[in-house]
């Protein structure tokens, strides 16, 4: 099969290149060959389906990228900073694909929804404004650390109990800085942790058309969520103004974060690497590693930690259902989702 | 013996009703009165099935009469049984599997509480008594069939209960070693003054043991005689081969209604 | 004299009660009746949030019965759609792996030493976690078939299949070997072929060791196939639910599933029982 | 001819060599088949030495861990909790079986829900146990005992009801007291049985284990098992947590095994 | 009886060892050289725990000598057994709880292929002569002792063996009942000329029923006396009552050697 199908590939060589993203996505769906790991990751991709007016199903990727390897999946989802960089690079674990493949990405389609952020309850954030606004100065900190030396980022990360290869660190931490620094059109931002009202709306708006509940309460609460229920800048603004000077009510904190610990975190590895947490009057900041069944919103809700990092559809869809909790800053600037696909496959 | 001797067990109008698979009621013992004496020896004959080990068993409070009850010296069985004054040689030796043979008839020693130096010491009189000294430390399944009967009757002897009941304690044994039994059942009963209920199909040895042989007939099973056996005691071996003993074997013999179920 | 009259009273009242506890229409309906109160008094105290604060829980984790109902009476059709297909998978796995465990088995009681190696070996299968089996069995039937809803399914049916295997195995094992003293010397002097021992003698005394296994398997095969389900390629079954629902922190809708998880279970065991019941009868 | 076979069949090293052998010829010829046919073979099936090579490589695949250091420490951690969660669960186990012996009533009313109680996935679980526990790794432990005592409870309340009427009758007969039974007849009797469920359970207990490391991101097989399988690391690292899991899997049930025998020394026939 | 006669079975020093727990060797059985005619009716008496069972395990194939050989019909045990030449009645009834009385006793049939209609009517047959016909659909567990051992017996008589081995077959039995079986066994064994091994505790049973009675001595196991019986057949009852039947009884007893084991 592999002879026949470089025959074909070099033969339609020259149409690839008038190839649009159209097309592409509307073969892999006529295919039933859209990837995706579901599980809240989906609904950039049903937004994407759906603006091309093609059915949105798709197929469950699993934790690997075997599945784009071996064809099953032609159009498979990735993660800018973390599988797109296993798909190209060949290094320990990499796919080793290099430039051979190309990708379809989320902000360029306008359905980018926004990842990384962080959160903590409205209650918790009532009683301890300080603490929370110390924390976020401390964590930008380590972000704008990060962001200029990523290499240095990347390794510290691999000191913190990483279990990802150095390489791929690296990697990661290059990539994981121009989602921090760039916006979704592409745009250089300054500010750490903005909450851009336009980019926040759009991922609420794709929210509420994909997301649906099976709990009708939940649905109708979700269909009425504003911007305002699950967001507030109020401590974002504290710290950016700030001097540095904080009165924490509580010494000790802890933040959970959405998966296992590597670049993708980088920003608070970096702050409890150089001090920044104490300087702003914290005793311990323990970084609770996520990536488990106990869902990083589940876990602030309850109280097992203080802060968490997650994405906004699952905080607003938390909110739906019943918990307090409230956005506070916005790390990642746009969104890391790309659709990768072999183009000797169209 | 004098009439004036306590009555120890009494039954009256023992009846037990079980239900075979179709649900139909089967009586394997009707209206049984049967009184006992207390320290008297006495016999329970009968062909195959007509209901020995059922009156045991309700006697001794491992069976509920379906009619009639039983008292034992004043007490209904189980009041009895929760004295502890019962012992108990089944029909088929229950040995655990997972003790040795001394162990095993330690098992009853330990649950009367005796200390450990006196339950080894007696474990091992009793098995020197029915010749299995030798087989102390081997676990049941090491054990021919007659040896097993043997540890059975030894851990039943180890204790030294008011009332004896035996289920055809000596039917897998050879001649010598049951001669050797009977005698040293006997000397025990005389000297701790026990009633012993004895089920047996020989009807020889039922004479030879007993003050009273109680023969059972089947269908239903029911008490059909009771032969006073008026032989003096201490009895020699030699008493079996005299006249009256034959005359009371035939007796009971004739006593016998019809053959097995 | 009144004290007699009390205790001819409390014979006549225990009486009645050990008449009632000995009477075989209560003892068949008190295994419906009995777990059923036990259902009430929990579901009385699920209600009435007294589990709440034994566990001190709030109502957002451990929702509350007539939320979880609602939510199940709203989507009927999505769950039975995912019900079939998570006891599809539970279902043929059993199946399959309980048969294929029964065959190791009959092998092991066979050559016992060379057999046992093979039940080992199934063992040793079964304690390769299910969340690294998935995967695996993921990758290896992709050339099943062009059709993921098909190649996922028999990829979580075999995951579902080994554990179930190694359950059976051990105790069929025991249950054809377990025998009687002497049963086999008397199968030996009718000089009967391997097969005969096996369906006259092994087969009848395995019986009561099968449903022991069952008793295990049943429930461990809707827990495999739950947990499989989180990383099949195919997105359906109950178990995926359930994880979608709790990352997107909709834990009424996720106890609904687990609810529906816990129906199937007890349709599963209900239905063992009455074959238990049915097979058994002869097993005094 | 046939007569020979049977006994060479029935020679102890024979067996293991046997099965060993069978499942080395299986796996390298699948391995074969798949080297030929797919772009990158060990993320289906690599051949065994690749997996050995990886054992004992000293490249490091994760902080300054080589692979093989990477599972075992990180075993360290799961099995430890594992140990304890099927400890834990073997004593819940078989103290619920001899409850349900006890308690007629409590036993029939208790019985279909411990059942239950295995079907509500972790996922459901976990955060009523970690709102309990209050504390991660407790809960992690208290996880894995209630996914593996469930076996132990079964297999030992079936060995209690197999104990013959005529050993009841025996102890009925000396006014035996119940502890006494329990103590004298009823354990003793129900420990093969108890056996079983362990040995059923053990996997069983590797496998929660596994799976409740995953709860949060902490460390542990579980968690390096998800990031080798996403491809952080070298996918050999995956290799080995399965082989190794595997094998954890068959010592427990060998190690229940030699304590059987050593408990019940009737058995042991010559 | 002719010395012409045809040897059916012999055994050349047989000896069987078995381990204790600490390991030692039990000679359980040692030097046993016997020859047995064909169609002869053969007892052995012995001790509890000499070795009786023993020695009919190894001509049945059931157990290995740990010396010597057996030979029958020129045959190894094991390919006489597997031209299903023997009947075995075990010392313990083994019937399968799973059975009733007369699917146990079909069982035998059903392994030698016998139709089912034929099966049926021969387990009838052998179970109205055991005295159990209304027993027939009863499961074992709910039969007496004695009721269980006939169950055996009528199983064992349901097929036609050349070679019929009997451990203690009618220990457990009542006087009549064991009477009436006496006579039926005899019966069968002139009619067929089988060969039988009979095992039993009972000198009289014994003398009654056998051509040579075979004593066997215990520590260790050994064959210590052969007595010819040469009482004429068919022997009624009252030949028990006879001076000669008596004389050969006392010559049995006294070729005993000791006790028991
Ligand atoms: N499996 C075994 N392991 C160890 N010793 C054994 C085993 N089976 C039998 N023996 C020993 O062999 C000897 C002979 O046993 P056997 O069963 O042949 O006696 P027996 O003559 O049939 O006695 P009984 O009349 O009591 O049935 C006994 O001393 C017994 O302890
Ligand atoms: N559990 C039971 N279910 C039904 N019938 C039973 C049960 N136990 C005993 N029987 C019946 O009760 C009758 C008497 O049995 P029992 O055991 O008392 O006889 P036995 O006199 O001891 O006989 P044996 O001398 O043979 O031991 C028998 O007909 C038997 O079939
Ligand atoms: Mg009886
Ligand atoms: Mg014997």
């Amino acid at each position: 099969g592999e002879s026949q199908k470089e025959t074909t590939s070099t033969a339609e060589n020259e149409k690839k290149e008038e190839l649009t993203s159209k097309d592409i996505i509307e073969k892999a769906a006529k295919d039933g060959k859209v990837g995706n790991w579901g599980l809240g990751n989906e609904y950039e991709v049903l937004a994407l389906l759906a603006k091309y007016d093609l059915p949105t199903d798709f197929l469950s990727q699993d934790f690997t990228m075997d599945g784009f390897d071996d064809d099953s999946i032609t159009l498979a989802s990735a993660m800018t900073y973390n599988e797109l960089g296993l798909v190209k690079n060949d290094y320990e674990g990499g796919y080793g694909y290099k430039d051979t493949v190309e990708y379809i990405d989320m902000n360029d389609e306008g359905v980018a929804m926004l990842e990384d952020n962080i959160f903590c309850s409205k209650d918790f954030a009532k009683e301890n404004p300080e603490t929370v606004a110390a924390f976020l100065y401390a964590s930008f900190k380590g972000w704008e650390y990060a962001v200029e030396n990523p290499k240095e980022a990347a390794q510290i990360c691999y000191e913190y109990g990483s279990s990802v290869s150095k390489e791929h660190q690296e990697y990661m931490a290059d990539e994981v800085a121009k989602l921090v620094s760039t916006d979704t059109k592409g745009e250089k931002v300054s500010d750490i942790g903005n909450m851009d009202e336009d980019a926040m709306k759009q991922t609420l708006d794709i929210a509420k058309k994909y997301v649906s509940l099976d709990d009708a309460d939940a649905n109708e609460k979700f269909q009425n969520l504003t911007l305002d229920d699950i967001r507030d800048t109020s401590f974002y603004e504290k710290a950016q103004a700030s001097d540095g000077k904080f009165n924490v009510e509580k010494k000790k904190v802890s933040i959970q974060l959405k998966w296992l610990p590597d670049a993708q975190f980088m920003g608070y590895y970096v702050a409890l690497d150089k001090g920044y947490y104490k300087e702003v009057g914290f005793e311990d900041v323990n970084i609770v590693s996520g990536g488990g069944d106990i869902a990083e919103t589940t876990a602030v809700n309850n109280n097992t930690v203080d802060f968490g990092v997650t994405w906004e559809t699952n905080l607003a869809s938390a909110d739906a259902s019943g918990m307090n909790l409230v956005e506070i800053a916005q790390i990642f600037q746009r969104s890391g989702l790309v659709l990768v696909y072999k183009p000797e496959n169209y | 013996m004098s009439e004036e001797r306590n009555i120890e067990i009494k039954t009256r109008q023992l009846g037990v009703t079980f239900k075979d698979n179709e649900g139909k009621d089967v009586a394997a013992l009707t209206g049984v009165n049967l009184e006992i004496y207390k320290g008297e020896f006495i016999t329970l004959l009968g062909p195959s099935g007509c209901g020995k080990t059922t009156l045991l068993r309700c006697i001794a409070d491992l069976q509920k009469p379906s009619e009639g009850d039983v008292h034992i010296q004043g007490m209904t069985p189980k009041e009895v049984r929760l004295q502890k004054k019962f012992g108990f040689v089944f029909q088929q030796p229950v040995l655990f599997d997972w003790r040795t043979v001394k162990k095993n008839v330690e098992l009853p020693m330990e649950i009367m509480g005796y200390s450990k130096g006196e339950r080894s010491d007696r474990a091992m009189e009793m098995l020197e008594m029915v010749g299995l000294k030798d087989f102390a430390n081997h676990y049941p399944n090491q054990l021919s069939g007659g040896m097993q009967q043997r540890a059975n009757i030894a851990r039943a002897f180890g204790l030294d209960p008011d009332i004896l009941l035996m289920d055809e304690p000596f039917s897998a044994l050879d001649e010598f070693t049951k001669e050797k039994l009977h005698e040293d059942l006997v000397r025990i009963w005389k000297a701790t003054n026990k009633t012993i209920l004895f089920v047996t199909h020989n009807i020889q040895e039922g004479v030879f043991l007993s003050d009273r042989v109680c023969v059972l007939s089947p269908h239903p099973g029911r008490l059909s005689a009771i032969v006073d056996i008026d032989i003096e005691r201490p009895r020699p071996v030699e008493v079996k081969e005299s006249t009256h003993f034959n005359e009371l074997v035939t007796k009971v013999r004739n006593s016998f209604e019809g053959g097995s179920v | 004299m009144e004290d007699k009259v009390v205790l001819k009273k409390m014979g006549r009242r225990k009486k009645l009660r050990e008449r009632i506890r000995e009477n075989p229409k209560w003892q068949k309906a008190s295994t419906v009746i009995l777990p059923l109160i036990f259902g009430i008094i929990l579901v009385g105290l699920w209600q009435g949030q007294v589990l709440h604060r034994l566990f001190h829980t709030d109502t957002f984790t451990l929702p509350l019965l007539d939320k979880i109902g609602s939510i199940m009476a709203d989507n009927k059709e999505k769950l039975l759609e995912n019900t079939f297909s998570t006891l599809q998978v539970s279902l043929m796995g059993l199946v399959i792996g309980s048969i294929l465990g029964y065959l190791m088995a009959l092998l092991a009681s066979f050559f016992p030493k060379f057999g046992q190696g093979g039940l080992a070996v199934i063992g040793a299968f079964a304690s390769i976690p299910v969340v690294a089996m998935a995967p695996v069995f993921n990758n290896w039937t992709k050339d099943i078939s062009r059709d993921a809803s098909f190649r996922s399914m028999i990829s979580k049916t075999i995951v579902v299949m080994l554990i179930c295997a190694a359950d059976m195995g051990l105790n069929a094992y025991k249950g054809l070997t377990n025998l009687k003293p002497y049963a086999l010397d008397l199968m030996a002097i009718y000089a009967s072929s391997r097969k005969k021992i096996f369906f006259k003698l092994r087969l009848p005394n395995s019986i009561p060791y099968v449903f022991s296994a069952l008793k295990v398997s049943v429930p461990a095969s809707i827990m495999t196939a739950i947990v499989s389900e989180y990383f099949a390629e195919y997105i359906t079954g109950v178990g995926r639910q359930i994880r979608e629902n709790i990352v997107l922190a909709q834990y009424s809708t996720a106890w609904a599933y687990i609810a529906t998880a816990c129906l199937i279970g007890i349709f599963a065991y209900a239905i063992l029982m009455i074959l238990q019941s049915i097979f058994l009868k002869r097993y005094h | 001819m046939r007569e020979k076979m049977l006994n060479i069949g029935n020679k102890k090293w024979f067996s293991a060599v046997f099965w060993i052998l069978l499942l080395l010829i299986i796996w390298e010829i699948s391995a074969i088949v798949v080297a030929n046919t797919k772009r990158i073979p060990e993320n289906i099936l690599p051949h065994l030495y690749q997996i050995i090579m990886a054992a004992f490589s000293g490249e490091k695949v994760s902080g300054e861990l080589s692979a093989s250091q990477a599972v075992l420490t990180s075993a360290g951690q799961t099995l430890l909790r594992g140990f304890l969660g099927f400890i834990l669960g073997g004593v819940i186990g078989f103290v619920f079986a001899l409850l349900m012996k006890m308690s007629n009533l409590l036993g029939k009313m208790l019985f279909p829900y411990l059942m239950l109680i295995q079907l509500i996935p972790v996922l459901g679980l976990a955060p009523i146990i970690l709102s309990i526990t209050g504390d991660i790794n407790v809960s992690r432990v208290v996880i894995a005992a209630i996914l593996s005592f469930y076996p132990v409870a079964t297999n030992t309340l079936y060995g209690f009801k197999s104990v013959e009427k005529e050993k009841y009758d025996l102890m009925y007969i000396y006014a035996a007291k119940k502890h006494e039974i329990y103590q004298k007849v009823l354990i003793p009797a129900a420990m093969p049985y108890f056996f079983i469920g362990l040995k059923i359970a053990a996997p069983m207990a590797v496998t929660a284990s596994i799976l409740v490391d995953t709860l949060q991101g902490d460390g542990g097989l579980g968690c390096l098992l998800s990031q080798s399988l996403k491809h952080a690391m070298s996918i050999y690292t995956f290799w080995l947590i399965v082989f190794f899991s595997a094998f954890i899997g068959i010592i427990i049930s060998k190690i229940i095994g030699l304590i059987e025998t050593a408990v019940s020394p009737w058995k042991r026939r010559p």
